[in-house]
């Protein structure tokens, strides 16, 4: 959990907290942005994730990697949303990572497995096709043809998809679902670049009639929901981590403005009605970081078995963020409205935070549905 | 016929005389406002047509005085005349701070030369205004201002800065608090007018986190102000600082009424569609979508008995903040809803298939309700002083 | 409305708040609970009613009534909610009177309304068959034999149901719905009082096998189920101001309360965060006094017309009641949990004006069904 | 064998001989539950003799020493003892506010004749005692009490009045917070141990909104009470008071964790059935129930997580409350859904089918959570101050 950490996982705590501090503050984010960086992520900072080993974590030892768990991810997550960090990490080093050690063909798992490891390329899963996340409904088509697939469909949403080398690509086909790896560069493939509101970035693709081969199949088409919607809840308590991440840094930011804004001749933090609120906020935080923690663990073992408790959590972080942020604004006043402070950002990032891989109303109606009700 | 009767009849027929039919159509967006003053650029010669014409009738500002520049009508013609002009689509022929803010001051507090000098200008949108109210430092706590305007024989020298003055970059005058004496904080305070292209006078636009830049800071470095440029009594800017106070929120919290937005609902089944029972297809967010729509049409039912009890003077003044209180906080909630289910689509920035970002523009911006014009908080302090009588608030 | 009222509507308030004050205070409610009263309402207050003319306000003058309208039943219920009065009115004087009056045979209009006007018998409307109000599913059949009706079913939450003269029985039949009057001592009825938490009046009443003539039917058959609906519209409408009075007093007990009561050296109206808290609560009573105006304004034109705005009344008044009553107790402290001070009264009247003619979940879940959602 | 392992086996060996197998059924009702007591009467001969074995061994307050009637366990050993009764279901032999509350303060403040005297013959159960805390002008301001205890030569004269003391008509014995100087707020408060049958001692029950009378109202008129029954120092009384609501809101704080009640979501399937899309037949009220579930299910998470970082003393002592906050209003939110649940059949309040009205009364009493044990609102003033370090709360 981000709270029940072993020795080593403490250790892997503070190096991520003293790496993105230093090296991908909020400041890094407002470079890119400013500059209007073609790739929306430095490179630099991709290989130094390397260096230190958090591409590596879920990474099987056998394939250069750390074999550590989901735990482990959701710690660096929870230092990335902190500091707002662009990065490529989490569909590369944790969709893709988990999904290919779990059920990629050796093939697949050696031409891949390292380079992740390494830093050396970027995965993105395609999965949404409409606003919102309906992973349940996928109209995009893979035809099984003499010796390979065809693949129709368009896809958004595809976070990092505007500078991923492949695509995994969830598509209905006869029998059940495909999850496919498809190279950007294959004919028949068309990225767009979308600009996001947090300055991240994400596009839209398009796949009209890509030709693949046999092998471009992960796992089976039988168990190809299933795996979709493991890796699915993997990635959820992981984008937990990271609005939990992000929440406690603003209302850190917020306790510590509380402690040192004047009006009416006294500390605002002085006045009952905000102390109120943010204790109200405090006890969210707190039980945001025990079921985040919580649904890590869970995932961790199995993530079928995970499912409530993982939308439990990604629903749980969601509404907790969104309230951090909300009242990180308000009580900054005019001043949490200007670009010049961050709050702004934190605001933008954790609205899409919430929406990726489903927001709050989409996972507390999943809770009902997986409870029976 | 009663001489209300011949006045809508003069009133139409003028209107449809003179009023340019470019000017008849709805509003597209923002740049097609027309604010006034030196540096406007009008969008269009009806545009400025328009405004002249109602400005030669003083119909900017219906019920001034005539030697102001206004139209010298009682509460009856204006209303006959907001009336037509609803009728034929008439846009306002100006939007103005002027009008809204320093026009009602000025006919309360100003001096006879004072109104000579600026009102007919401000009717016929010659001159436009921000207001220097705000302070980095002041915020909710605005009588802890401290642009300091120094005495001298002549008038004044202002130094100092002010915040969240909105187009301050777009106009001609700014009407400032500034501060007299230290020897006390609310009775220290003087209202002065200041030309802004007096030498020591600069803004600067602030973005915001929409991306957008209506607000500017605004600094005075020995600013000199004429002495015959203090509005009431010297120190005691705080009372009209408080009346136009009141007017702002009451003009606040009316916007809400003006035009109303497509129901969050029907947008939902529009983008999202139906499940087969006929319902929304999301069975959380049709539930949020729901409640929220129930909260909305109990205000819109609150505000219309509000103005009729205004109307009737049976209101508690403060009625004011709790509708701009709560319309603020409705109002995000709708935003946070549209972004629900405007989804990824909701989440794009640029472009044209966002329209640039509007929702997501929109949204952010949304943020601002509750602290422009008094926080949410203030508004509650003031209901629970004003209007629940609670001690010592 | 009941705030945008006129001349005589304003001098029927003014009487109605008068009288509930002095003839039916809380302390009336208590002293029939107390008393463990057989009837659990006074029918010596029942018939001061008559006098003041409240039992005939929907009764067409031709018929002995002040042929009035909703928004002036809407005027009493206000304070019968700020008296928690125990009295048969609703369900005799505006649910059995309106829907007489609207869709009753001139012999069932001579037979009741001159007796609803001058308060001679107690009417009530037996709709619900199951814990939560559905009255679009009912189980309850009227079977038409050769010259009348066979009744068989069981309702509940029959209010006043065991101090009833007559039912009126909502039963599906071929062809659509019958709404029939039902004598309580027809054979074939049992009626079981159930003694209520706020200690007002209901019933479970069974028909088994009841046989009755051909005109126990008010309407047609066809007609039957938008009668109905509008029926309850109409007491929905009544019910959500009967809130709103509820709501109002318990408001101004507390309020009044944060201005006498100490704590900490202060006065606890002087904490920002009650302050707060008690002003967001002026809010909600302003604006559910709006909506449940504009509702009975429109439920007195047409109900058909009003369904939308009715369900958002009765929602609204519910959530604000709810909320005042909740403040209430808490503001209060332990004082507010005994029995000694109103408070638990309120609380408990306040739930049951909540569940009747279906609760909050149920309106706003109408309320988006109707608007297309 | 390791020695932990072998008090486990004895341990399991002694409970399987001396547990009766009615002590070891779920326990039903409230009534099933063992207060102790010289007026306590015991629900059947298995209840007294579970009493009795237990009290000899010390294994009602096993972690107390020996020579005070305790167990004398250590931690380790006191939670295989917890374990064992858990896994063979035997209930709590004795619940006793003498265990949990005075107890405490009598090994941290009492003198060592005070714990002789008192300890043994509360883990034996024969004395019950009752709190003395709360008065009818304090509430929250606990400090603020005015039972005074007058200082005489053998001890004290005690008057005045106290509110909500716990089923204080069948205690034998009080502990009392009362005031001996009226010098300072805090500094005049003395905590004394009374004897109920002391002439001058009187109680009345106080009706609650839930029909039921776990309160009383207890009145002192010029009560004596000797000098030896007074426990810590003379005006220091609210230092051992402190000490002791801190544990009484961990205590509050943990009831939630003790057995889970049936999930809302389930019990709301089972009463009210499902759609043709297998969902609950009532769109909003799922959507409020799952809302619901989902935050139960993070406090549940949060309770784990403080009782872990507690025992490795990681925990801030004011976590209990944060906790004990959000415990309150969860409950209070679970019974109105409850409430909403049962719809026409939760509001009956007599008869077997209600088993008179168990769920209306159930959620009445749920509304003092937020009252008792200190308000919501102390609670939050507690996080603001002693967790968020926020000034001058």
């Amino acid at each position: 959990m981000t709270w029940n950490l072993d020795e080593s996982q403490r250790l892997l705590r503070d190096s991520a907290r003293t790496f993105m501090a230093e090296r991908a503050p909020v400041a890094h984010l407002r470079a890119l942005r400013d500059g209007s960086d073609a790739q929306g992520h430095s490179p630099a900072l991709w290989q130094a994730f390397a260096e230190q080993g958090y591409s590596a974590v879920l990474v099987p030892e056998a394939h250069g990697g750390l074999g550590l768990g989901l735990v482990e991810a959701g710690v660096i997550a929870e230092q990335i949303g902190r500091n707002l960090t662009p990065t490529p990490w989490l569909p590369t080093a944790v969709l893709a990572a988990w999904l290919l050690q779990r059920a990629g063909s050796a093939a697949q798992q050696s031409a891949w497995l390292p380079r992740i490891a390494a830093a050396g390329t970027v995965l993105a899963l395609a999965i949404d096709e409409a606003a919102r996340h309906r992973p349940q409904t996928i109209a995009t088509t893979a035809t099984q043809t003499g010796d390979g697939w065809r693949l129709q469909g368009s896809k958004l949403f595809v976070v990092d998809g505007h500078v991923a080398e492949a695509f995994i690509v969830a598509a209905r086909t006869e029998g059940g679902t495909a999850l496919l790896l498809v190279p950007a560069d294959a004919a028949g493939v068309r990225v767009e670049r979308t600009a996001m509101v947090d300055s991240h970035n994400a596009a839209r693709v398009q796949f009209d009639g890509v030709t693949l081969a046999a092998d471009a199949l992960i796992g089976s088409v039988a168990d190809g929901a299933a795996l979709l919607e493991a890796t699915l809840d993997v990635g959820r308590a992981v984008v937990a981590a990271e609005l939990l991440g992000l929440a406690d840094e603003v209302f850190a930011r917020t306790v510590q403005y509380l402690k040192e804004r004047k009006q009416f001749d006294r500390l605002i933090g002085e006045f009952q009605a905000l102390q109120h609120r943010a204790a109200e906020l405090h006890c969210d935080l707190e039980l945001t970081r025990a079921i985040v923690g919580a649904a890590l663990d869970a995932a961790a073992v199995d993530p079928a078995a995970a499912r409530l408790i993982v939308s439990q959590a990604k629903a749980r972080a969601a509404l907790t963020a969104n309230r951090a942020v909300q009242e990180g604004v308000q009580m900054h006043g005019g001043i949490g409205m200007t670009d010049a402070v961050d709050f702004g950002l934190f605001m933008k990032r954790a609205r899409v935070l919430q929406e990726w891989l489903g927001d709050s109303a989409y996972h507390i109606d999943r809770a009902a549905t997986i409870a029976g009700y | 016929m009663s001489e209300i009767d011949s006045f809508r009849a003069e009133t139409r027929a003028w209107l449809e005389a003179n009023c340019p039919p470019e000017m008849r159509q709805p509003v597209k967006s923002e740049a097609d406002t027309c604010w006034g003053g030196k540096r406007f650029q009008f969008q269009s010669e009806a545009q400025r047509l328009w405004l002249q014409r109602m400005g030669e009738r003083g119909w900017t500002v219906p019920t001034w005085p005539k030697e102001y520049g206004g139209g010298g009508l009682d509460a009856a013609q204006a209303a006959v005349l907001r009336e037509e002009m609803a009728a034929l689509k008439c846009r306002i022929p100006l939007a103005s701070f002027g009008i809204w803010m320093l026009g009602p001051a000025l006919l309360k507090y100003g001096n006879e030369a004072q109104k000579r000098e600026h009102l007919p200008r401000i009717a016929r949108g010659e001159i436009r205004w921000c207001q220097g109210y705000s302070e980095p430092n002041a915020g909710s706590d605005l009588a802890s201002l401290a642009t300091k305007a120094e005495i001298t024989d002549s008038g004044f020298i202002v130094t100092g800065q002010k915040v969240w003055t909105s187009y301050a970059d777009e106009a001609d005058w700014i009407f400032c608090l500034t501060r007299t004496s230290t020897a006390a904080k609310h009775t220290g305070i003087s209202f002065l007018l200041i030309d802004m292209s007096t030498p020591g006078v600069s803004t600067r636009p602030i973005k915001l986190i929409s991306g957008k830049s209506p607000f500017c800071e605004t600094f005075f470095d020995s600013v000199p102000v004429p002495r015959e440029n203090l509005v009431g009594t010297l120190n005691d800017g705080w009372t009209v600082a408080k009346y136009l106070l009141q007017h702002e929120r009451e003009m606040i919290s009316a916007i809400g009424d003006r035009d109303l937005p497509k129901p969050v609902g029907a947008s939902a089944v529009e983008r999202l569609g139906r499940d087969a029972s006929g319902r929304l297809d999301e069975p959380v967010l049709r539930a949020e979508i729901a409640r929220f729509e129930v909260d909305e049409a109990a205000f819109r039912a609150w505000m219309k008995m509000a103005a009729t009890q205004a109307r009737r003077g049976e209101a508690n003044p403060a009625t004011a903040s709790a509708l701009k209180y709560y319309g603020a906080e409705l109002n995000k909630r709708r935003w946070e809803l549209m972004m629900a289910i405007g989804g990824a689509d909701a989440l794009e920035w640029e472009g044209e298939r966002s329209r640039d970002g509007a929702a997501a523009r929109t949204w952010l911006r949304t943020k601002a309700n509750s602290i422009e014009g008094g926080t949410s908080e203030v508004q509650l302090n003031v209901v629970a002083k004003r209007i629940l009588n609670l001690p010592g608030a």
